[in-house]
């Protein structure tokens, strides 16, 4: 129990915070603080998906009618090659992990900072040279037309900038690599006292799963595209024909971490997916440790599966055989995720703003992109549908129905805690509404023109895909718009919106028990440990305007405690 | 076998030089025996097929004595030790899985090198 | 305006096999669109229907794929709309009324139906599993007694080569006949890719991989190049036609040099080894358009200025470093024919062109 | 981590021993801080095992698939030479180890005399491995690319090399190590004459670490010639005139090997011909298949021989292999190398305490994983027999 000017010390809105303890660009650029940090990677990542996004648009445009003289050829497959190597490289993989995972996982933990702050922001830089070294690829003057897949031969045989990306594409690596390494010896080492595996929230069992995937997938990409590189100077045979080499061990080299890259994309859009069913039905996760469990199955099956990539690629049969069986079983934890987020909302207390909007696309989203992978785990409807628009339309239900819905959800929930202000929700869902129907009318479409047989990265196609790839373009461009607008609705909150309370949606784990905008050091005092999923712990402070832990909260004003009921 | 001592921190695990020397030597005397199998190899009447096994499993002691003692994985946290040798687990599946599917359509290599080397400018 | 081309399809339906090989010679002579019988279909309009997915079944397993499909289709969508659906509902049942939290007391763990609906996916999941292997092995492993055709792919063109020594530039086979397709590449990785057979193998430079397959109805089915290849790959398509007969077949593929012009042996050359690249409409593509080169000052790339005649039309075929055209490259470069086309051959090349010249020109 | 310390402290928040007791601000106690060091630093060295694991299945599958010519290609490969180096790398962790222990105890002066050591061990064997890969540059023994055994350039053309019979590309390994030997020398006179004392030491260290690299090639250049008659095959004047005797040795080998399975193939396609059922076995479909010449002419087994080409084209690849992984494993020992002339820059600092050496166990872990790479690189590549 503590009295009133404790709690306004705790929760009220503190006059200085890790936002203005220090000014100037040096405090940024320099900063160890990994809440400035998660900040800078937002910007960069938020810096990627609308360069990226462009160009997107720039080849829906073109894709407008069938035979478009809009783009040369050679400028389309540039296009695409870029739109997808900086999506991939530069904003999916970086984008919840680095960016909000940096900013909330150690206040989840009731910890002061990540493990290693100094490396943190070496991963920062890692991932600015990675992405410029990338765009090097343009500014060479040469671009780049491999496809982010970087395939050879034809990836040495171009005479494009491969040279430059591929090494973009390893230090932005190694940045993933730091990310993933810091995070798991915070999650192993600096948990609160007392803070049990299962006392963590989901989204940290996500993050420690996908950090998993870095640490021992992402090395095997750096010295496969240090590998091509020397393939590509110096002629080494491993992987050129000319040469002697095996372009199909190249995929495999490539696949062994674009596969598990996969996960690492969408784990951890399913751990604040979890968190947002839950905080806003106001009822305890169902099945935690089955969500929790499933993320590490996940991550683990997911090294796996890679050659489900290669079903066509003349690979052997048995080893194929192999990999459709194992890839079959990736289905189940997902699906016992998004049935136990079901079984959340059931008898929850729905407050339908806009995370929680973005939450249930995700489901809606990501159940197409799931059920879909059926049919291209499946080997003979993978044979006819390989390479073709259903596979671009499958993963993009995936990793922008999944993860950049996540996303976007996750930066709603946690932007009152970031800059202390409130967005608009109205315009908040207006901007999810957009971004879900565009998103459905560009891609539904694309599941059409692939069972029928439209091959992807064609930059004219034949006569009576043209509807379908209009209705394509035209949703591209809602999409757009939607992201857009929730781009001007965060911004503007974060500088002119309404003040908010420290824990205004009555969230129980620990990051809420910190002041919006947290302190410097987080907590200004060792937070209360809570259960995460026990929201009756929280309680509603009159004069603060917020929700704080009961044992912080005057015992007068307070509802004596109902006790969870379990069946 | 470390030497702990009461005014040393709990993580603080000095390992005896004795110990140390010990493992050196032995380090030495392995890589002379594995130089020595390979020169002399089939002079001592070894099959041939026996001699890469042996160099690998000597190679595997090796490493093993690196990594208890100079490594101190001996007395290090079990986790520690989990997540290094977890690291040889998925070694052993990239290796595994792309050496089945090599040796599988490494058949339609040869057929394709047979008929076509002849044709190709191999000092280009 | 190949606007039309569905079109007119649509409305060929009932038309004789040579009428729309006829079709397909005058649309490879002037563009890129390749025609496609398959897509002639019936109820297309209903997306519960297998037509509406999927172009016609012209190979033996792919009624079985379809059948998959349609399967795996029902069972995501139960799955789909059960999941949606109960999302929607519990939405709209328990969204929290004028700001009151009371959510209802419910369990918030059960591990019966934990496992329920673990186990009870996987058994599905087993059988999806087990159905689409069967089918795949018919589509990997080869029917007996099929007749083996070589496929070369290059950048960006298709050369066939049946057990008859034939080459052609479009795949020819017989309905009915079951045929092992035995590919290679010149130079990047493509893939053999007919919608309408379902069938689909990637082509890998410095080894062989094989397609079987056994069409079962006739017709003109569009066959594209579905792995990324480079600049011309959206352009690396041609027609795949099925003929009623052996004698139909031989008909289409056979060719007597001495028998023909060299205008129509220079077209066959520019058939089967420039088609992929170079274009007789007037559109530039990968490489230059080749109907009005003939006696043209080109600009090379340095800015000089060439007469195309004999001597430069050899170069390029033999030496194509040599002369490039301003606006093509770097990108995209040709490699040397030299030792695949002959000084006779490149006179056939001449003369195509210059009757090219005069037609195209004439018409204009 | 009561009420945390006032605000006055953020701006110099990045100095993380502002304790003055080396735990930084974010973390409570030494033990944790040194527990989530040496958990990073073990799994930075599973994302190196990683790292290397792509060179180690280059390396499995070509010689699963290829094994004659790993054969053929070790002879190029000087055992005794890569034994020494083994030895040597060994030597290096021992002093690491003992460095360690120093570090433990709290002894720095021991702790920086150990690292001086083990850093001179780290040049020595760089310094090996200059003679082994000049040696073979001289041989034309290069990646797959530019693989060219009549390529040779045995004797000397620069006024170093014709002086000390040594090979130009030694001599051109030679030249950083020297320019940094000297910058080290000069820079330590003038710290020393400016009285900077500690600077002073910790460069003239630096310079002897680098002549440790001086060290390794002459004992290399003596290993070598003294090794030389037994193996035979190290003296580049030997190959460099019977290459294609060579070749031609393996290539009988490896035709007879052909005509067998061409046989063999050519067999089994007439049998399939007669046997329907017999196309029912794919993969023995696949390998027969050889038996069709791909341009559908009619190119006759029994006349064919496998080009020279094949082989020199795959050795190559085994060189290729080669300086994959020697080279990225020198990279390594050089990362290694920096790292540890920080560990002796902050020895002489003083800064190792018993409760405050995590930086030397963590780097000592480095080296001792570039140690372990080494002791199966060392049988993967030299001894194979």
């Amino acid at each position: 129990m503590v009295d009133a000017n404790t709690r306004q010390k705790l929760f009220g809105t503190p006059e200085t915070n890790f936002l203005n303890c220090s000014k100037g660009w040096k405090s940024w650029a320099f900063t160890l603080d990994h809440k400035r940090i998660g900040i800078m990677y937002l910007i960069g990542v938020t810096v990627a998906l609308f360069l990226a996004g462009i160009f997107a648009l720039v080849l829906r445009s073109h894709l407008f009618t069938f035979d478009s003289t809009m783009l040369s050829d050679d400028m389309y497959n540039q296009m695409f090659t870029l739109h997808g190597a900086v999506m991939v490289f530069s904003f999916i993989i970086p984008s919840i992990p680095a960016a909000l995972g940096n900013i909330v996982l150690p206040m989840m933990l009731g910890a002061k900072d990540v493990a290693f702050p100094r490396m943190n922001l070496a991963s920062f830089y890692l991932w600015i040279i990675g992405t410029g070294c990338l765009l090097g690829a343009i500014l060479s003057g040469k671009g780049l037309d491999t496809g982010w897949t970087f395939y050879t031969p034809y990836s040495i045989d171009t005479n494009t900038g491969v040279i430059y990306a591929t090494f973009g594409a390893f230090i932005l690596g190694f940045s993933s690599i730091f990310t993933g390494l810091n995070f798991l010896v915070t999650v192993n080492t600096m948990r609160a006292k007392d803070q049990g595996w299962f006392k963590l929230p989901l989204f940290v069992w996500s993050l420690y799963a996908t950090a998993i995937i870095q640490v021992l997938a992402t090395p095997v990409l750096g010295i496969t595209l240090l590998m091509l590189i020397a393939e590509k100077t110096l002629h080494i045979g491993i992987f050129d024909p000319k040469y002697g080499g095996d372009p199909v061990l190249f995929q495999h080299f490539f696949w062994f971490y674009s596969h598990p890259a996969v996960y690492i994309m969408i784990l951890p859009a399913m751990g604040v997916i979890s968190e947002l069913i839950s905080v806003y039905s106001q009822k305890r996760i169902f099945g935690y440790s089955f969500i929790a469990f499933s993320s590490v199955a996940i991550a683990l099956l997911g090294f796996l599966v890679w050659g489900h990539h290669m079903f066509t690629s003349g690979q052997s049969l048995v080893v194929t055989l192999i990999f459709s069986a194992i890839t079959f079983t990736v289905a189940i934890p997902s699906a016992v995720k998004v049935f136990n987020w079901l079984a959340t909302l059931y008898k929850g207390s729905i407050l339908l703003n806009t995370p929680m909007c973005y939450a249930l696309s995700f489901i809606f989203l990501f159940g197409i992109g799931g059920l879909t992978g059926l049919f291209l785990g499946a080997l003979s409807t993978d044979i006819h549908l390989h390479d073709t628009y259903f596979v671009v339309a499958h993963f993009h239900f995936v990793m922008v129905g999944g993860t950049l819905t996540a996303l976007l959800g996750g930066v709603f929930h946690w932007w009152p805690k970031i800059w202390g202000r409130m967005y608009n929700d109205f315009l908040g869902r207006v901007g999810c509404f957009l971004v879900f129907s565009g998103f459905n009318l560009t891609f539904f479409p694309q599941f059409v023109m692939g069972s029928r047989g439209m091959p992807r990265r064609y930059a004219s196609y034949d006569p009576e895909f043209q509807a379908f790839h209009q209705l394509s373009t035209v949703g591209a461009f809602v999409l757009g718009i939607g992201i857009l607008l929730s781009f001007v609705v965060l911004v503007y909150a974060a500088f002119r919106g309404p003040r908010c309370s420290s824990n205004p949606f009555r969230a129980a784990s620990l990051e809420w028990q910190s002041s919006s905008p947290p302190d410097f050091h987080n907590f200004i005092q060792t937070p209360v440990l809570t259960d995460p999923y026990d929201f009756e712990s929280q309680v509603y402070d009159e004069e603060l305007d917020t929700y704080i832990p009961r044992e912080f909260a005057n015992p007068d004003k307070v509802a004596p405690r109902k006790e969870p009921v379990h069946h | 076998m470390s030497e702990h001592n009461e005014d040393l921190p709990a993580f603080c695990h000095p390992v005896s030089t004795k110990l140390l020397f010990g493992v050196f030597f032995g380090l030495i005397g392995l890589t002379i025996l594995t130089v020595a199998t390979s020169a002399l190899g089939t002079g001592l009447g070894m099959p041939p097929a026996f001699a890469f096994p042996l160099a690998m499993v000597i190679a595997t002691i090796k490493a093993f004595l690196v990594c208890a003692f100079f490594m101190h994985m001996y007395w290090d946290k079990s986790f520690n030790v989990l997540a290094f040798l977890s690291s040889l687990l998925f070694v052993t599946l990239f290796i595994g899985m792309t050496m089945m599917d090599t040796g599988e359509y490494q058949p339609t290599i040869e057929a394709f090198d047979r008929n076509n080397l002849a044709n190709v400018d191999v000092s280009e | 305006m190949n606007w039309q081309l569905p079109l007119m399809l649509a409305q060929t339906n009932d038309s004789t096999l040579e009428e729309l090989r006829k079709r397909t010679e005058a649309i490879s002579m002037q563009g890129t669109a390749v025609p496609d019988s398959s897509l002639v279909r019936e109820g297309t309009s209903n997306p519960f229907a297998t037509e509406y997915w999927f172009p016609t079944q012209a190979s033996s397993f792919a009624g079985e794929i379809d059948f998959l499909y349609m399967a795996i289709f029902w069972i995501s969508l139960i799955f789909f709309v059960a999941i949606v659906g109960s999302m929607v509902y519990f939405c709209v049942k328990y969204r929290r009324k004028d700001g009151v939290i009371a959510p209802e007391p419910s369990s918030s763990h059960n591990t019966a139906i934990e496992i329920l609906w673990s186990v009870l996916p996987s058994i599905i999941l087993v059988w999806i599993f087990y159905v689409g292997a069967e089918t795949w092995f018919e589509m990997r492993i080869p029917k007996e007694n099929s007749e083996e055709i070589q496929v070369t792919a290059k950048q960006f063109g298709w050369l066939f080569t049946y057990e008859d020594g034939d080459q052609t530039n479009e795949l020819h086979l017989v309905r009915d006949k079951p045929v092992r397709l035995i590919m290679q590449s010149e130079d990047v990785l493509h893939s053999f890719f007919v919608a309408a057979f379902r069938q689909k193998m990637d082509i890998v430079p410095g080894r062989y991989t094989y397609a079987y397959l056994e069409p079962i109805k006739d017709g003109v089915y569009r066959l594209s190049c579905n792995e990324y290849c480079g600049t011309g790959h959206s352009k690396m398509k041609t027609a795949c036609i099925v003929h009623v007969s052996e004698e139909d077949r031989k008909n289409n593929t056979k060719w007597i040099e001495a028998e023909k012009t060299p205008f129509e042996n220079g077209q066959r050359i520019y058939q089967i080894h420039c088609s992929g690249c170079h274009k007789v409409d007037g559109k530039a593509a990968t490489g230059p358009a080749l109907n009005l080169i003939w006696g043209k000052n080109e600009t090379m790339i340095d800015g000089t200025s060439e007469l195309v005649d004999e001597a430069y039309v050899l170069d390029s075929i033999w030496y194509p470093e040599k002369h490039i055209v301003e606006g093509y490259g770097p990108v995209s470069k040709m490699n040397s024919f030299k030792g695949i086309l002959d000084q006779k051959d490149v006179d056939y090349v001449i003369a195509y062109l210059k009757e090219l010249k005069k037609s195209t020109g004439d018409a204009k | 981590m009561a009420v945390a310390d006032s605000h006055d402290t953020h701006d110099d928040h990045h100095d993380l021993y502002d304790h003055g007791e080396f735990i930084a601000h974010h973390f409570d106690s030494a033990e944790q801080q040194f527990d989530s060091g040496k958990l990073g630093i073990w799994l930075f060295l599973v994302t190196e095992i990683l790292f290397f694991s792509g060179l180690f299945v280059a390396y499995t599958l070509y010689r699963t698939n290829h094994p004659e010519v790993f054969e053929q290609a070790h002879v190029f490969l000087n055992k005794y030479l890569g034994g020494l180096n083994t030895i040597v790398l060994l030597f290096s962790s021992l002093t690491m180890a003992l460095g360690v222990r120093s570090a433990q105890l709290g002894r720095n002066k021991n702790c920086s005399v150990y690292i001086l050591i083990t850093m001179v061990c780290a040049t020595m064997f760089l310094g090996v491995k200059a003679v082994e890969y000049s040696h073979k540059w001289d041989m034309g023994i290069l990646v797959r690319s530019s693989f060219d055994l009549t390529y040779t350039h045995p004797t000397p053309t620069t006024e170093i090399g014709k002086s000390l019979h040594i090979s130009d590309y030694l001599v051109y390994l030679c030249i950083v190590p020297a320019l940094l030997f000297a910058g080290f020398v000069v820079a330590s006179a003038i710290s020393k004459l400016i009285n900077k004392n500690m600077l002073a030491k910790f460069l003239m260290a630096m310079a002897i670490t680098v002549s440790g690299y001086f060290l390794g090639v002459c004992i290399g250049i003596i290993f070598m010639s003294a090794t030389d008659a037994e193996t035979g095959s190290s003296h580049a004047s030997v190959i460099a005139e019977q290459p294609l005797m060579l070749l031609a040795s393996t290539q009988d080998d490896h035709s007879d090997g052909d005509h067998d399975e061409a046989d063999h193939d050519k067999a089994d396609h007439d049998k399939a011909a007669g046997d329907p059922s017999h196309d029912g076995e794919h993969s023995d479909n696949e390998e027969h298949f050889g038996a069709h010449p791909a341009d559908g002419g009619e190119a006759s087994f029994d006349d064919h021989h496998p080009d020279p080409s094949t082989l020199d084209r795959d050795i190559g690849i085994f060189f290729s292999i080669y300086y994959c992984m020697t080279g990225l494993h020198a990279i390594h020992i050089i990362g290694g190398i920096i790292a540890l002339g920080w560990l002796y820059w902050r020895s002489l600092l003083g800064h190792w305490r018993t409760d405050y050496f995590g930086p030397v166990d963590y780097v000592g872990l480095y080296w001792h994983l570039v140690d372990l790479i080494w002791i199966y690189l060392f049988p993967l590549l030299y001894l194979i027999d």
